[in-house]
């Protein structure tokens, strides 16, 4: 039996150009399908891989909006942005491709002390 | 006159600065890949000392429409096709890339 | 204290898989435990066993190798990533219609829930990426 | 009480950023590879928020004396070697990676 | 007009190594001449024959194999960064005692003297870098 | 016969993190073999690269100042930093490997424009 430890999976790269996005989801899926509790936080760059009208057709790649809206269907429910990273892109949460938390920056603190394990991606 | 191909996102404040103290008069900047989150409204003072009639300024398509920026940039970018990435090549007698 | 580590960088264009290796060699050295060392993304590329370093540059590979024979470390490859990255072990290399294995002896390929497993079975968990 | 290990330069200030916000007191910062040149007194605006009583600031000796460091680090630092990095591992109950 | 084309970048992690490929192609399809694809650093991962990618993604290791019979490509492998990576062609792989080669066909081992001469025969000298 | 093309290498890395600083090395050395004349900028994080006093046997790699140290050898004397960049890490000449030849930010523009091919590592 595997210990239930709580994980955060810290996002920090966009979708794309590199694999980091993909290898983080893949990660959160495993951990999720194993009863380990998921929390997700997208910051920085993180945040452009929850943006909608995703369309990467010519790039040949899968479509990473797509992959994400699946997450619930895994139980990964709490997925957390910051404000302060929102509007620093200048866009809203009607931008964005599913529902999130907002939290504020001071907040991801908090989010590290409670989980048991950090993963960054 | 020089094509300046920039792929990564505006957080790479550094590289930006670079490439804009590598620009002459007449050369043109193209974003892509990551690069195209650069041409978001929000991140235009990453550009605010260039003259448009003096820098050309484009984003590579298939990168935007990936990325679902394609309602959401600046119209001081425009947007070209891999087509038109082969012809600002050729336009300009030669690439810097910035990556 | 028992300790996990995730190498997820490339062993040749970054310093990370290097760093992740001394740490390794550190704990054991103070007598630490190490559960499971976990490669993933371009990490697992340390484990192709056709890599020829030049004779003045370190081989980790065979460092990995040597660390793992000397205390007995599970050095698992995320099969994934190894399979599009072109590192093999028999069953895989059968099963894509390749010639030959590459995997290096002392690896082996296993899936994420492997690391899954060795977090929640570790006291620390750390990642050396890039 | 949380590790926090980054590996960049101090020209990624976003990383530097994400880190910052995600420092909790008592936490310790550990400066690893090509990180240990914020620890050069000139890049020590990155660090000015925090009290040194409540935030453990330390570098990693290898990659400090590897980038000729050894005598332009800024005192707030101190140097940690290997056995250091392990022990500073044990202290603290979990560890994060800004890479 | 004549280009060259430099692919630093691993085709595993980064995009580069694709959009390399689609620049390519399309310099191609505008009727413009290669001379030589160099690559460099990871880029050079691309040429190792036991990449086995999902079958639901692109195979970057055939798209370049096929561009390059259709257009008689010249698909230079620098030999230093892919003997240090494990990418050996037949002789390479009986200097260091490996058993097999794993050089994919179509691409050439060799030094960076052929990036110089590149450089000095096209027109156009494009880096893909990460 | 190779055509005597002009090459500026911009370095932008820092030395031992990646492996960037050597393989620009590699090909400035190979170029300047071939008689083409080859110039080197330092920017940003590529200052680093010309630090003295580095120490890299913990790390078991090779002293990058000493490499950098031959160029002349190779016939490569151009070698460009800024001095807006020197000052940002508040250091001196006196604290580089190596003779340079200081420049204003604004005068990299001209270093592109003068040489036939410029590479970026």
């Amino acid at each position: 039996m595997i210990d239930k430890k709580s994980i955060l999976i810290i996002n920090q790269s966009a979708p794309y150009g590199s694999s980091k996005a993909r290898e983080s989801l893949d990660v959160a899926l495993t951990c999720s399908i194993f009863e380990m509790p998921v929390s997700l936080l997208f910051i920085g760059d993180g945040l452009y891989q929850l943006i909608n009208n995703q369309s990467p057709d010519a790039l040949n790649m899968k479509k990473h909006e797509a992959m994400l809206s699946a997450l619930p269907m895994y139980d990964i429910e709490k997925i957390y942005i910051t404000e302060e990273d929102l509007e620093s892109i200048g866009l809203t949460e009607n931008d964005l491709a599913m529902p999130v938390t907002l939290i504020q920056r001071d907040a991801i603190a908090s989010l590290i002390q409670q989980n048991d394990s950090v993963l960054t991606f | 006159m020089t094509l300046h191909v920039i792929n990564k996102t505006p957080q790479n404040k550094s590289l930006y600065l670079n490439m804009l103290n590598g620009l002459s008069s007449g050369d043109a900047i193209l974003l892509i890949e990551d690069a195209v989150y650069s041409a978001l409204e929000a991140h235009q003072s990453l550009f605010k000392a260039l003259s448009p009639d003096d820098i050309q300024l484009s984003a590579l398509e298939a990168d935007i429409q990936a990325r679902g920026l394609e309602d959401k940039l600046s119209p001081r970018f425009s947007s070209v096709n891999d087509q038109g990435f082969v012809k600002l090549s050729c336009e300009h007698d030669k690439i810097v890339s910035w990556y | 204290m028992k300790f996990s580590l995730i190498v997820h960088a490339s062993p040749f264009s970054a310093q990370t898989s290097s760093t992740a290796y001394r740490y390794a060699k550190c704990l054991l050295e103070e007598g630490h435990q190490i559960f499971r060392i976990f490669y993933y993304g371009d990490g697992v590329l340390v484990a192709n066993q056709q890599i020829a370093p030049p004779q003045d540059e370190t081989n980790l590979l065979t460092s990995w190798q040597l660390l793992a024979k000397t205390h007995n470390l599970d050095l698992v490859v995320c099969i994934a990533a190894a399979v599009k990255r072109g590192v093999l072990d028999d069953n895989e290399a059968q099963r894509y219609d390749k010639k030959n294995a590459n995997l290096a002896l002392g690896f082996e390929l296993s899936g994420l829930g492997q690391l899954a497993e060795a977090i929640a079975a570790s006291d620390r968990v750390i990642t050396f990426g890039n």
